[in-house]
């Protein structure tokens, strides 16, 4: 599998590392109760087809991105800086 | 027809003429008492402890595909009960019972082979974990050695004791742990489920679950709409995808865990052998095949295949080991979707909705699970309490962080465990 | 028998091997296979289940029947494909899976057993006794079962891994993958052309067509001799494309040595390719199928295009009287061939009844081969027909089904192929893998001429893609006949006909599981073992999922294939592991006062990736305890010196560094003095503890942060995520230092004294309290040093950059040995640190809260932090949770042992009855017992409680006392006087 | 009194030449001067640039580049990160962003001859053909398990950095990677 880093170009997958779905990057309120933490820390839509996702170019340039991909394809439509994401509020 | 020596010389003599369908396939009737999602085997042996321990027959295991094609046809066929953290321990040892009288209690041959599991450690502190496990096991009521490096060496002498790139300081000795012949174990409890009277629907795709109220009253299939009054979901890899038909999600990602084999060699491996500084697992199939795996491939997938560096990583693990494997050439590589959890453990609990019951979340472990998940599931689905070696495994554990089961402490993140 | 005037070899060379022992001749060119055939050697191998006689079936890495193992001891290879193996001088050849001898194999009785072993029998018997399974049973069939043998030895020959990237693959050298190569290339794609022959060509090897009025392998070494020249091509022989992968990866196996027994020294036996294209072309041709008709599994009985290659590539035929069984026009070629090439042709058998006739050789229409007799090899085939049966008298029989499209890698990313009733076979469907093109064979298409412009075609497609502009050019004049085929899958009559030939799959067998409910091409392949032999179904698959639909009443295309996967054909552990083999497995990483370390005789212990001394022995110390008791007090009375520079160290430095660190640490940093130093204790967003360190202030934007050895990565992944992923407004960078500085620890009553001796100037005590962090210079090099402390006493961290590290070392030795001091190991810090109840991943192995280490009060209640609201779940707050306690023996046996767990004194050790664990244990000579760290349930409110410890493992059971964990100094007046 | 006397990284592994093709040590704390990285505040990007230009004569390299030459080289080392390699950071650059001495973190070797991009194939997974990655190109990466920083820095010649405890293990893979391609002739 590669993904195209927006800073490195496209890459082999053994230089990136995988969190998890891109909601890691919603972190609530530290009060906003048990099931919202729950919500966002273990429950996962799990879709089979495009999803959102946190990876992080360990091996290069150290940005952690969003990548969309398609989990029954492996297709990777697209990779953005989490940071860009987060700003712009996502 | 019961199955024995006596019946395999009797056929031969009449040309094998005599045998009858290992099972049926029947047309779906429009209502069960139980319908169970998932052929898989936790969703057969589930529908055969129905059967056979709670007297209900009027039960469908719907398939979308064929009997057997998920997860327990693709894995490394390992069995043990190694773990050490309360809720894993009693139901893992309750598992290894159920399958130390299995191929008589099914009447059919699964192979399962108690040839010994060692999990090998490379450090003072493995070796401390690894004595806690061990010791746990014992607490248990199951068995456990913590072998030093020469205790594994006469065991296992092939090993690099010498150049290895972290030295093998001992090993944890399992030896009621070994393997099964894992379709097997799918088509022996597809059988005695079927001779309960149990319904195996195969091409049978659930696509909606009807609930009325807060309760379940049965699926919509590709083969029609059945009524049922009670529904169990057990469909490990699409997990997610059929509890979001009753509007649910649950803590589970879905990944890829590939596995390989090797062209037949005459024996060479005796024992299940794992690699502490590396995932590395392997044995050697009665086929004469080296059997092994490694690592999920760390990202979502339902692809059931994987990519380059997790199977380079588990080569190069082998070599590391046991370089005399080398010359041994990769037959086949397949992969398997596996329901990631926060803790890495499984979860056998109702759910919010009456009648909808789940059986999910079984990381790697799915396989040697597969008769003590059953046996704890239809106990749950039957009487509406959680079978005593399945407590722990519920739902909310993770909301309310009692009771979590984090075998690796690496935490709520799905692909580490 | 070699066959004057044919063949592609160098006969100028011959080439002497063995094989069982028996010396033969063959020349350079030939493979193993056909040499043997030369030398008229037929039976070369036994069946997997019955041990029956078998000869080889085909002439490619396709072959189910002719493997064997080359070579003997460390070097020994199994399960060799002779088809595949070219010969060199003194290349060894042993049959497998026979005992004694292949001739005579004591096993070949299963054969008449044959009607107990049925598909699956396996699973009805050897139930009783259960004891019998692992003991008698299993044993036995693991013996019989297998076909060649490792050696056992380690594996020392070399293997590589490695990368090419191009703009178009070509997978397969025959007229379609040459004409692709040749037109991409000459399009300017940069190309790899990749073939798993030693030669390339494919069947133009093999054929007699010509090209342009020339023979076909002429052709393609034109082609192959122009490619040779281009700067953006690249031609990979004996390299075979195993495996697609997603974005246009793909695995390759090039075999680098095994045709030659002198390898150049550093010289790989294989080299396992990821090859990353942006297109790619499958021309991977097709495999000639089988009939299955009753004993079709004699040696002399193989495909037809397989006698046509040993015919026309190595000159050989493999038998004085040929018979040719068929469905195809193809497969009367063979006879064709073989009268013009001066052997006798017995018959052409073609099951059609308008098969063309010849009046080159007799053909028989509308017949077909029904049976076959001879022990070890052909005698006679039976055939029948309209007029009757009757019996021919041949040692070889040339068989063809059709052929099938090696449609494998077009399916490894789980598309399905699709059925095409003309041609009676499965081929690509367009799309399977992005960015791969079929052509040729592989894509159903047959004659010569059509595979060249199919060729042509695929690589306009892929240049297309790639943005180039293609030329088409002037095809060549080559054979273009049509591919007339009736689908004849199987013989009907009585007897055994095999379909996987390794492992004795019968039509029968597939018909049994038919009837026993095995009727998903998945259940029956898995119920009759059907396709999992070493060919992996290429030689039979087809033919058995016809036979299966045939039994089930449905078409082929509804029964459906079997999934295709990875490799295409087998492919060595050692060459997919290549960058792992021994101490390769990962980086080593060494400390600038490794080689003193070692010089002093300390046995090294592996710490994640590094390497640490495991302790100093002296002069008369003879187990590691003393040296470690020696340690612990020189370090308790005098002055101890360690290398620490495998602690993870991380510049934080930015305008938002202070208020990122109140985000990752549970305390507060932004008001942490510059000078200062603090402990931080940091959770992950569940609420357990990740890591603890110290971390430094060095300018009022600028931070030093430590972490574990073994969680540096992970914490710098961590800080990371917290900044990009959670507070990206703040503007702060991280930078590992950890291997920008060696840093030692200096700890004792005397590290002061030491160092006043060691700096260009002496400590000021005011500017140096407890935590207190700076510059200073050592002979005018600029270092930083920190007083904090691991071990309980006055102490310091020391670190310089890291060229002088290694010199440092030996000066700090110098100075301590002065005062009575010397360096310290892993050993003897455990046991200082266990002493002061100080905690590491033994203790925070994933699962402990702040409040099981008694540091709840560590979490800010004025800030938010990561895991700051999980961590207070109700579950991980319980005070019945097992919680760090220290423990002291007061039993008549005074041993400790870390893994055992704990009880009330009066319970059983069960598991019900468990009320914690043991993890770190040491024997403290300061105190003169054993101590130990543990987890015990409400532990804080226990101490004083006597409980009992239990390992099981080690038959080690004692009483302790629970105590407070600090079992030194608990006031820490030592640390900070 | 013993003195401090510094030690390269690849002390006595270093230089090696196998099949025409040498890898030797580019002492960055000894002779080569030394290297700081470099993290441009939000915002002095340019300033940042603008002051690298004027001091040391090379502006801050873009992603994947790198600028200057033998002897001064700003090489992009990830995100928002460049390396000075050679002159000590001038004063000024403190003023745009934070600097981090390195001198002694890297181990730093130059690969050279003909063949070299056929051992680097055998140790990174980038596309190194001549047009994907030119002279002056830069990338952070994986090789044989160790991150890295490849620079090409002349037509056959490259730049391999790895952390300075990994130099036997670099060292150890680029011999082996030699031997593989110097006996394929």
């Amino acid at each position: 599998m590669r993904i195209t880093c927006p800073i490195c170009g496209e890459r082999d997958r053994r230089e990136f590392y995988y969190k998890g779905a891109a909601v890691a990057l919603a972190r609530p309120d530290p009060d906003a109760g048990p099931e919202v933490w729950d919500e966002y820390l273990h429950l996962r839509a799990n879709p089979a087809g495009e999803t959102r996702e946190l990876w992080y170019h360990e091996a290069g340039c150290s940005a952690w991105l969003v990548v969309t991909r398609n989990t029954v394809t492996h297709a990777v439509l697209g990779a953005e800086l989490a940071a860009s994401v987060k700003g712009a509020g996502a | 027809m019961r199955f024995s020596g006596l019946r395999v010389l009797k056929e031969g003599l009449f040309g094998n003429k005599g045998w009858t369908p290992h099972w049926r396939d029947p047309e779906p009737n429009p209502e069960y008492d139980v319908v169970i999602i998932g052929g898989g085997g936790h969703g057969l042996s589930t529908a055969y402890y129905l059967a056979a321990e709670y007297g209900l027959s009027n039960v469908a295991v719907l398939e979308k595909g064929y009997i057997g094609g998920g997860n327990v046809g693709r894995n490394t066929t390992i069995v043990r009960a190694n773990y050490f953290l309360q809720g894993n321990s009693e139901f893992y040892s309750h598992s290894m019972k159920l399958w130390e009288g299995l191929e008589q209690e099914l009447n059919y041959n699964v192979m399962f082979s108690q040839r010994g599991v060692i999990n090998l450690f490379h450090s003072d502190g493995q070796r401390d974990a690894f004595a806690r496990r061990g010791n746990a096991m014992i607490n248990q009521g199951d068995d456990a050695i913590l072998l030093d490096r020469e205790g594994v060496r006469t065991l296992v002498p092939y090993l690099d004791f010498d150049n290895v790139r972290f030295p093998v300081y001992g090993g944890l000795y399992h030896p009621r742990g070994g393997t099964a012949r894992h379709d097997a174990v799918a088509w022996g409890y597809a059988r005695g489920a079927d001779q309960r009277g149990v319904h195996l629907i195969q091409n049978c795709e659930v696509t909606g679950i009807d609930i009325e109220g807060g309760t379940v009253r049965g699926v919509q299939t590709s083969r029609g709409a059945i009524r049922a009054k009670k529904v169990a979901m057990v469909v490990a890899g699409r997990s997610g995808q059929v509890a979001a038909m009753a509007g649910m999600r649950l803590p589970v990602e879905s990944h890829v865990l590939q596995a390989f084999v090797t062209e037949g060699l005459k024996p060479v491996i005796d024992h299940v052998l794992s690699f502490g500084m590396g995932h590395f697992y392997i044995s050697q199939s009665d086929k004469g095949g080296l059997v092994f795996g490694g690592d999920i491939d760390m990202y979502a997938s339902y692809a059931a295949r994987g990519n380059l560096p997790i199977v380079e990583h588990v080569m190069e693990a082998g070599m590391t080991l046991m370089p005399m494997i080398g010359k041994a050439r990769v037959l086949r590589s397949w992969g398997g979707i596996m329901d990631m959890t926060p803790d890495g453990s499984p979860y056998i609990d109702k759910t919010g909705i009456d009648g909808l019951y789940v059986n999910c979340g079984w990381n790697y472990g799915g396989f040697k699970a597969v008769p003590g998940s059953g046996n704890c599931f239809a106990h749950l689905i039957a009487t509406d309490r959680p079978h005593g070696a399945a407590t722990r495994f519920r739902l909310d554990r993770m909301r309310t962080g009692v009771g979590i089961i984090d075998e690796e402490g690496t935490g709520a993140q799905h692909n580490l465990h | 028998m070699r066959v004057a005037g044919k063949g592609l070899l160098d006969r100028a060379r011959t080439v002497t091997f063995t094989f069982d022992g028996v010396h033969y001749t063959g020349f350079q060119g030939d493979t193993l296979a056909s040499a043997l055939l030369a030398n008229d050697v037929r039976l070369v191998a036994r069946s997997f289940k019955y041990h029956r006689p078998r000869g080889f079936l085909s002439a490619g890495s396709e072959e189910p029947n002719g493997l064997m193992t080359i070579a003997s001891g460390a070097a020994q290879e199994p399960n060799v494909r002779a088809t595949v193996q070219e010969i060199f001088p003194g290349l060894e050849a042993v049959s497998q899976n026979r005992w004694p001898s292949l001739g005579f194999d004591v096993l070949s009785v299963n054969d008449l057993a044959a009607p107990f072993f049925s598909a699956g029998f396996y699973y009805k018997t050897f139930m009783w006794p259960r004891a019998f399974w692992e003991k008698v049973y299993e044993p036995v069939i693991r013996r019989a079962a297998g076909l060649g043998a490792l050696s056992g030895l380690n594996n020392g020959d070399k293997y590589e891994a490695a990368w090419a990237h191009c703009d178009l693959l070509v997978i397969g050298a025959g007229p379609a993958g040459l004409m692709t190569a040749l037109v991409a290339a000459r399009a300017g794609a940069d190309v790899i052309l990749a073939d798993e022959d030693a030669r390339m060509g494919g069947r133009l090897l093999a054929e007699t067509h010509a090209i342009d009025g020339q023979s076909g392998h002429v052709w393609a070494a034109t082609v192959l001799d122009e490619l040779a020249t281009m700067d953006n091509v690249r031609l990979m022989t004996r390299t075979t494309v195993t495996g697609a992968y997603d974005q246009g990866t793909y695995s390759a196996l090039e075999r680098v040595g095994h045709h030659t027994a002198k390898r150049a020294a550093g010289a790989p036996l294989e080299t396992f390719w990821r090859i990353v294209a942006k297109q790619a072309v499958l021309a991977a041709g097709a495999l000639e199928r089988p009939v299955a008709f009753a004993n079709n599994d004699r040696p002399g009985i193989m495909t037809a295009g397989a006698v046509r290659s040993y015919l026309n590539r190595w000159g050989v035929s493999p038998g004085k009287s040929v018979a040719i069984f068929g469905n195809n026009d193809d497969a009367h070629r063979t006879a064709h061939d073989l009268v013009t090439a001066g052997v006798h042709v017995a018959a052409v058998i073609d099951s059609r009844h308008d098969a063309p006739l010849s009046d080159m050789f007799d053909v028989r229409r509308g017949a077909q081969v029904c049976d076959s007799s001879g022990r070890k090899g052909l005698e006679s085939i039976t055939i029948r027909s309209v007029s009757g049966q009757d019996r021919l008298q041949v040692d070889c029989l040339a068989m063809s089904g059709g052929w099938n499209p090696s449609v494998h890698l077009a399916c490894h990313m789980n598309g399905r192929p699709e059925w095409r009733a003309d041609i009676a076979a499965f081929v690509p469907t367009p799309g399977m893998v992005p960015g791969l093109h079929s052509a040729g064979a592989c894509n159903g298409v047959f004659s010569t001429a059509a595979c060249l412009r199919d060729g042509a075609g695929a690589a306009n497609r892929a240049l297309d893609a790639l943005g180039l502009k293609g030329a088409v050019p002037e095809m060549p004049e080559a054979e273009d006949a049509n591919y007339n085929l009736t689908p004849l899958w199987a013989v009907p009559g009585k007897g055994r006909a095999w379909l996987d030939f390794q492992n004795d799959v019968t039509v029968k067998d597939v018909k049994q599981a038919a009837s026993e409910n095995f009727r998903s091409v998945e259940h029956m392949k898995r119920y009759t073992t059907q396709g999992m032999a070493t060919d992996q179904g290429k030689n039979s698959n087809v033919n058995a999922l016809a036979v299966l639909a045939d039994a089930t009443g449905r078409g082929i295309p509804e029964t459906g294939t079997t999934t295709f996967r990875a490799p295409y054909s087998p492919v060595s552990i050692a060459a997919m592991g290549a960058s792992g083999q021994g101490a390769g497995f990962a980086p080593q990483r060494y400390t600038t006062s490794h080689g003193a370390s070692v010089a002093r005789g300390a046995p090294m212990i592996e710490a994640g990736l590094w390497y640490r001394p495991s302790f100093f022995p002296t002069k008369g110390e003879t187990n590691w305890r003393q040296s470690c008791d020696r340690e612990v007090n020189m370090v308790r009375q005098a002055v101890g010196v360690c290398d620490v520079s495998t602690l993870g160290k991380i510049d934080i430095q930015g305008p938002g560094a202070a208020e990122l660190l109140d985000f990752v640490y549970t305390g507060m940093f932004s008001t942490l003095k510059t000078g200062r130093a603090r402990y931080g204790l940091m959770l992950r967003e569940d609420g357990h503890v990740m890591d603890d360190g110290t971390t430094a202030r060095l300018g009022d934007t600028h931070y030093l942060m430590t972490t574990t050895t073994a969680a540096a990565g992970e914490v710098m992944r961590h800080l990371e995520f917290a900044h990009q992923g959670l507070m990206p407004h703040l503007d702060v960078s991280f930078i590992s230092v950890t291997e920008q500085w060696a840093q030692f620890a200096i700890a004792g009553p005397k590290s002061r004294e030491l160092l006043d001796r060691l700096l260009d100037s002496p400590l000021n005590r005011d500017d140096w309290p407890f935590m207190a962090c700076g510059a200073v210079t050592v002979q005018g090099i600029a270092a930083r040093l920190f007083r904090i402390s691991f071990s309980g006493e006055h102490a310091y961290e020391l670190a310089v950059p890291a060229r002088y590290g290694a010199a440092l070392f030996d000066l700090l030795l110098e100075r301590a040995g002065a005062l009575g001091g010397g360096p310290y190991g892993m050993e003897a810090l455990n046991v200082l640190r266990i002493e002061k109840g100080f905690i590491t991943h033994a203790e925070i192995h994933g699962r402990v809260t702040p409040s099981d280490i008694g540091m709840g009060r560590m979490i800010s209640a004025k800030k938010d932090c990561i895991g700051k609201t999980m961590s207070q779940r109700p579950g991980l707050t319980d005070k019945a949770r097992e919680q760090l306690v220290g423990l002291k023996p007061t039993g008549a046996v005074k041993q400790l042992t870390s893994g055992a767990h704990l009880f009330s004194q009066e319970d059983a050790g069960v598991r019900v009855n468990g009320q914690g664990y043991v993890t770190s244990v040491a024997f403290s000579p300061t105190l003169g017992h054993m101590i130990g760290l543990g987890f015990l349930k409400n532990g804080p409110a226990r101490h004083g409680e006597i409980i009992r410890m239990v390992d099981h493992l080690r038959g080690v059971e004692t009483l302790c006392e629970v105590v407070n964990p600090v079992f030194f100094d608990p006031e820490g007046g030592r640390a900070r006087g | 009194m013993a003195e401090l006397i510094p030690k390269s990284p690849c002390a006595g592994l270093l230089a090696l030449t196998i099949g025409g093709m040498t890898a030797s040590e580019v002492d960055a704390g000894m002779d080569a001067g030394v290297m700081t990285s470099l993290v441009p505040f939000r915002g002095r990007e340019k300033a940042m640039s603008d002051a690298l230009k004027a001091a040391h004569g090379m502006g801050f390299p873009a992603p994947g580049r790198a600028t200057g030459r033998a002897g001064a080289r700003a090489i992009w080392f990830g995100q928002g990160q460049a390396l000075l390699q050679g002159p000590a950071p001038d004063a000024s650059l403190g003023e745009y962003g934070s600097l981090t001495d390195q001198s002694d973190a890297w181990a730093v070797v130059r690969l050279e001859g003909k063949g070299v991009r056929d051992v680097l194939a055998r140790l990174v997974p980038l596309d190194l053909r001549p047009g994907a990655f030119r002279r002056g190109h830069t990338a952070r990466t994986d090789l044989a398990h160790m991150m890295a920083s490849l620079t090409r820095v002349g037509e056959n010649a490259f730049q391999i950095m790895v952390f300075r405890s990994m130099a036997e293990t670099l060292v150890h893979d680029l011999k082996t990677a030699m031997e593989g391609v110097g006996a394929r002739g």
